[in-house]
């Protein structure tokens, strides 16, 4: 928004959710109840804001390029917190929701990796790709 | 005809980028989409014979042009023109978007004054959450969308999204807006997004074909009972995505107390949701 | 105490540029400068005997944070810091702002709660129309600024801005939220821009003294009488970028019926600017 | 705002102002009517945005010596308007507003040139920088 880059800001948001904050992708979400439900409010999208930067960044096929080349460094440059580089380097995609992404730029990774958001669905509830397909084809999940 | 703007229809539709995946790559006639791209077919036809002067596009942005260090609650883009966004796969190959300034800056006029606190883009790159329901709308339009477009913004993302009444809200003075519009031209408005679907979380895949099917009965019976839902029981009832529903009360306010339906389907799913199409005309003792 | 947030004082200041540069370059006890900043003083005493737990600063951004791409009508700063921007000749050698992103979270869903439609920022450099206002509150910060700070941003710059009456009432509504929020702090609130001035086309210099003794005045005693305002009216009698007065509004929303008066002072002129601050308690029945 | 570089439009607002717009600094401006006060509108703002742009890009001290050592080919870069360069090179601060720059940016351009607030009042008035600072020292200008 601003004519130069972004500065990473020297104090990174707290990782530990705060109270009232979701858990985790399985647990129910701020200040709004429902289980089940991630609920991305203003502390869970301050806490993933340099991850979801970073994601978003994934946009342009050179940044893509360079992620690939050195996943690490490239979280580096981002000023991810360990947890959440952690967390892409592993691809472990539960823990990317819970450390503050969004689902539309976690699945700009998931993307880039060829998974689908049947995958990531899979992933969350714990089901294959297949399982979790075959659910939505019979009409979807109740719940 | 009289000598203002006046909407002539409304439609709302799923903005699943997977439907203009699907069209991209010459899916439509594969057994499974067959049926969503068939009910399609009806709304497409009456659009085809009913080409506004320009089209109002509600909608939202999903990680593409817009970053998350920005969240407006509300936008609205002032551009002569909005290029595709490359999402991550390259931009889809569609035509760049025709913006219409003059109606934009009008609208933001109006609604500024009305105490709407809308954020201007003066530049904006649209994702599918817009180019898609262009597509549902003209599956093929070869150089160029049929008609300029004015893009309206929604939260829908980040908590808090505006309630369910506050976008009824919106609607309703956009409606207001338009109608003072000094130009004899049509326009038509478009509601996106929906219906009942989660991404993430272990309720991801929850579809709720009950609640999608009243819905598409009450945006045209009884909007107001749809904007008294609460953002709690929005994801409760259409899941934590679904509760971008909210931007259809945006096109439905903007209309007539009464419309008349022309068409309307539903599928499930296209990709993780329920999808639906709902078209209606706004004008007034129009044979429908 | 009550066990709720609790808006002690309201300053409003006006937040030229040069007032800072005058104290940055040690040019307070100069000639054409001491009385402004002797006018300082006495409301420099008072709230250095009434330091708030946090401070609310409404205000517009001046090319500095802010890009012509996007423009908010409302914003509202989520971050916990605040970097002091760069304005073209270095940035000011000023703390930066420690922010209290719970505070703002809390006032960002009360506010759109109750309708308004404000834009989040999660990232935000700010100038001098944030800095100023807090070194007229303290000259002298050392290493931090009194208190953190909740930002809030208005568009005073591009038309339509937001009229007087919705900035009174988002005040009126920020008052609300501040009284919900559950925690046992003290709030000042800080309102800032003005007086009278302009600084392009032929009227540039322009400055109404008569206008600005009355809005001084008003601000205290009548605030809706301001709030009814037109834009036009505010741009004839205060000037092009006078109007970005109607930021005292909100502060002065956010404000009980009934204030007590602690200090006020105007000067003309501050480089292009008639300057006013106006400084008032807000405890119920507080001796003054 | 977003990750990557704003890519310049194809189209370039329109410089000939529309009915309804402020036509100089001089005349009244838009819908509000304010004789010799120009009105930062919608129509004004989009038609100077790549001017805006080019001048808050000035609070950088790279983007400062990139400019002065080839003013021309910076206006270039950012897409400026023929006019809106030639109003830069000339340091034409009146043509400057009338095509669309907002005071504030503006003046970010007068700063680098050591240029005071007091002397672009003079310049839009028609009065040396001490004539101006001389009206505003005895109370202001009134009008
Ligand atoms: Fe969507
Ligand atoms: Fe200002």
């Amino acid at each position: 928004m601003t004519a130069t880059a972004t500065p990473i800001p020297t104090t990174i948001p707290p990782l530990t959710p705060t109270e009232g904050t979701p858990m985790s992708t399985n647990e129910t979400g701020g200040r709004l109840t429902v289980p089940g439900t991630p609920i991305f409010d203003g502390q869970t999208s301050r806490r993933g804001l340099r991850l979801n930067k970073m994601l978003m960044s994934f946009r342009s096929a050179d940044n893509r390029e360079r992620f690939s080349a050195d996943e690490a460094g490239y979280c580096a440059e981002f000023g991810l917190a360990p947890e959440q580089t952690q967390a892409v380097l592993d691809r472990d995609w539960t823990a990317m929701i819970d450390l503050g992404g969004s689902i539309f730029y976690v699945y700009k990774l998931a993307m880039m990796d060829g998974r689908s958001m049947q995958y990531l669905g899979g992933v969350f509830t714990g089901m294959t790709e297949e399982e979790f397909a075959a659910e939505l084809k019979s009409g979807g999940r109740r719940g | 005809m009289v000598d203002v703007a006046e909407v002539i229809w409304g439609l709302a539709t799923s903005h699943v980028p997977s439907i203009g995946a699907a069209m991209d790559r010459g899916k439509t006639e594969a057994p499974h989409w067959k049926d969503l791209f068939d009910g399609y077919a009806p709304a497409r036809a009456w659009l085809a014979e009913h080409r506004p002067d320009v089209a109002i596009v509600v909608y939202n942005d999903h990680a593409n042009g817009l970053d998350l260090d920005i969240v407006p609650t509300f936008g609205i883009g002032t551009a002569d023109r909005y290029d595709v966004a490359d999402e991550g796969y390259g931009p889809r190959q569609v035509p760049d978007v025709v913006g219409h300034p003059d109606l934009s800056l009008h609208l933001l006029e109006s609604l500024v004054d009305e105490g709407f606190d809308l954020t201007v883009f003066q530049e904006l790159e649209v994702d599918h959450g817009l180019t898609v329901p262009l597509s549902v709308w003209t599956p093929d339009p070869g150089d160029a969308w049929p008609c300029p477009v004015v893009p309206i913004l929604v939260n829908v993302i980040q908590y808090p999204q505006p309630t369910a009444a506050r976008c009824y809200a919106l609607g309703q003075a956009l409606g207001r807006a338009i109608a003072g519009y000094p130009e004899d031209i049509t326009v038509g408005i478009l509601g996106t997004g929906g219906m009942s679907h989660q991404l993430a979380g272990a309720r991801a895949g929850f579809i709720n074909p009950e609640f999608d099917r009243m819905w598409l009965e009450k945006i045209q019976t009884d909007p107001a009972a749809l904007a008294g839902l609460s953002r709690e029981e929005l994801i409760r009832q259409a899941g934590s995505e679904g509760i971008e529903l909210i931007m259809w009360l945006i096109m439905r306010g903007a209309m007539h107390d009464e419309v008349a339906r022309i068409h309307s389907h539903y599928f499930v799913p296209a990709s993780n949701t329920a999808a639906g199409v709902a078209l209606f005309d706004n004008r007034q003792g129009a044979p429908a």
